[in-house]
């Protein structure tokens, strides 16, 4: 399964090890994986809460993917997001994606991230020791993943 | 009928995270099921008129205003997402 | 040290653990691994040979270090690659970027890539069962690396 | 005197490594080491003849045929790289 929501922590080295053993092809390995920094907008995080709409979840993951594998050369995807309580340091998302080359692996990998960051339904909340906020939308998110919107096709 | 979700911030506003409720007369679209529920007092009227921040959901689907709603669908209202 | 090269194997999570402990505003971990396919241009490869320029390896590695550090906004990376003798499914070459936000730690990540592939001296000799050959290097290789070439400032 | 390092399919072609060697008389340049090393003979003519697929590194940092040579430096010659 190449998208997974889950309460547990991830490995990354397990997780690529996989990718790897369903095919011999690999010669290009990207990844990336957020973590809970210890401070947010100079405020002191005690637990992060991560909400998220189940069904929808995977359904948004599986065609952030789907689109992925259309756009470039690549052999496979997994990404894994964590949900529930979570602490600072904790790891949050995984993304690895293998290709036969390092140009489509890299964009791939990055065009998952942001496309998740803005279409995945996932909310965070913060506990700290002023109280408890959900977290905002950045606006640098929707610009990450404007880059990516491809122009409009005129139908002849 | 249909089946109504709220998320995040928006089910801690409405002290609700799901409901189902029959199709109400004249609602065909997303908007039109937004402003049926925002007449039911001031809290559903100011937790739904956030302008743009609010996002909506049709089958699993991001929906915009416009959005056919059908008896049997699933439509979900949530802030911005804030994963990753 | 952030450069290492090395005939051993390496381990991304216990690279990405060390980079992590040493700071705790790490919110993105941007990686890459190169790996041995089991063929290249059409033909089967049984060992690999890899060769460097002991010294100026290092030095090439820790200028291109430095030039990332000095395009973004990133906090530590880590970029290990190994000589000798490799076998198909072997990894070659990691490169880990820890920053902040996930953008610049893409950037970095890709261009640390990009920059060894044409700057570093190494080189690669395949076995295969026809006999062994150096591998050419790739044009594409240069366009890659030529992205990241800034415009000539004028001096006023 | 000079240490010239040779690598890879040049070493090979070349049967030779590395060598230490007086700074040849008039010779200041990387493309002045070039020439006389071609006028050695065929093997050496044509393993350095390589037009642009030669790379030259002077005390470890990439040069062009006109950086220059100095007595006490370390002058490798190689083909393009092909780590990663």
């Amino acid at each position: 399964m190449p998208v997974r929501i889950q309460t547990e922590d991830f490995d990354i080295g397990r997780e690529i090890a996989a990718l790897r053993a369903a095919n011999t092809k690999v010669g290009a390995v990207a990844s990336f994986i957020g973590t809970v920094r210890d401070v947010n907008d100079g405020n002191a995080v005690a637990t992060l809460t991560l909400e998220h709409y189940p069904g929808m979840t995977e359904k948004a993951l599986e065609d952030i993917v789907a689109e992925a594998r259309s756009r470039w050369r690549i052999i496979d995807a997994t990404v894994i997001h964590r949900v529930g309580e979570l602490k600072p340091l904790d790891q949050i998302v995984l993304v690895v994606v293998v290709g036969e080359h390092r140009g489509d692996a890299f964009a791939a990998c990055e065009f998952l991230m942001d496309y998740l960051k803005t279409r995945a339904p996932f909310w965070k909340k913060e506990q700290t020791p002023e109280g408890s906020r959900w977290v905002d939308a950045r606006g640098s998110d929707d610009i990450a993943a404007e880059r990516w919107v491809k122009p409009k096709q005129d139908v002849a | 009928m249909i089946k109504v979700l709220y998320f995040a911030k928006l089910r801690e506003d409405l002290g609700k995270a799901s409901e189902e409720l029959a199709l109400p007369g004249g609602v065909t679209t997303v908007a039109g099921l937004r402003a049926h529920l925002m007449a039911r007092g001031a809290t559903w009227q100011s937790a739904l008129e956030q302008g743009r921040a609010l996002r909506v959901a049709v089958n699993h689907e991001m929906a915009e205003p416009g959005t056919p709603v059908h008896a049997g669908d699933e439509v979900a209202f949530f802030p911005p997402v804030t994963g990753g």
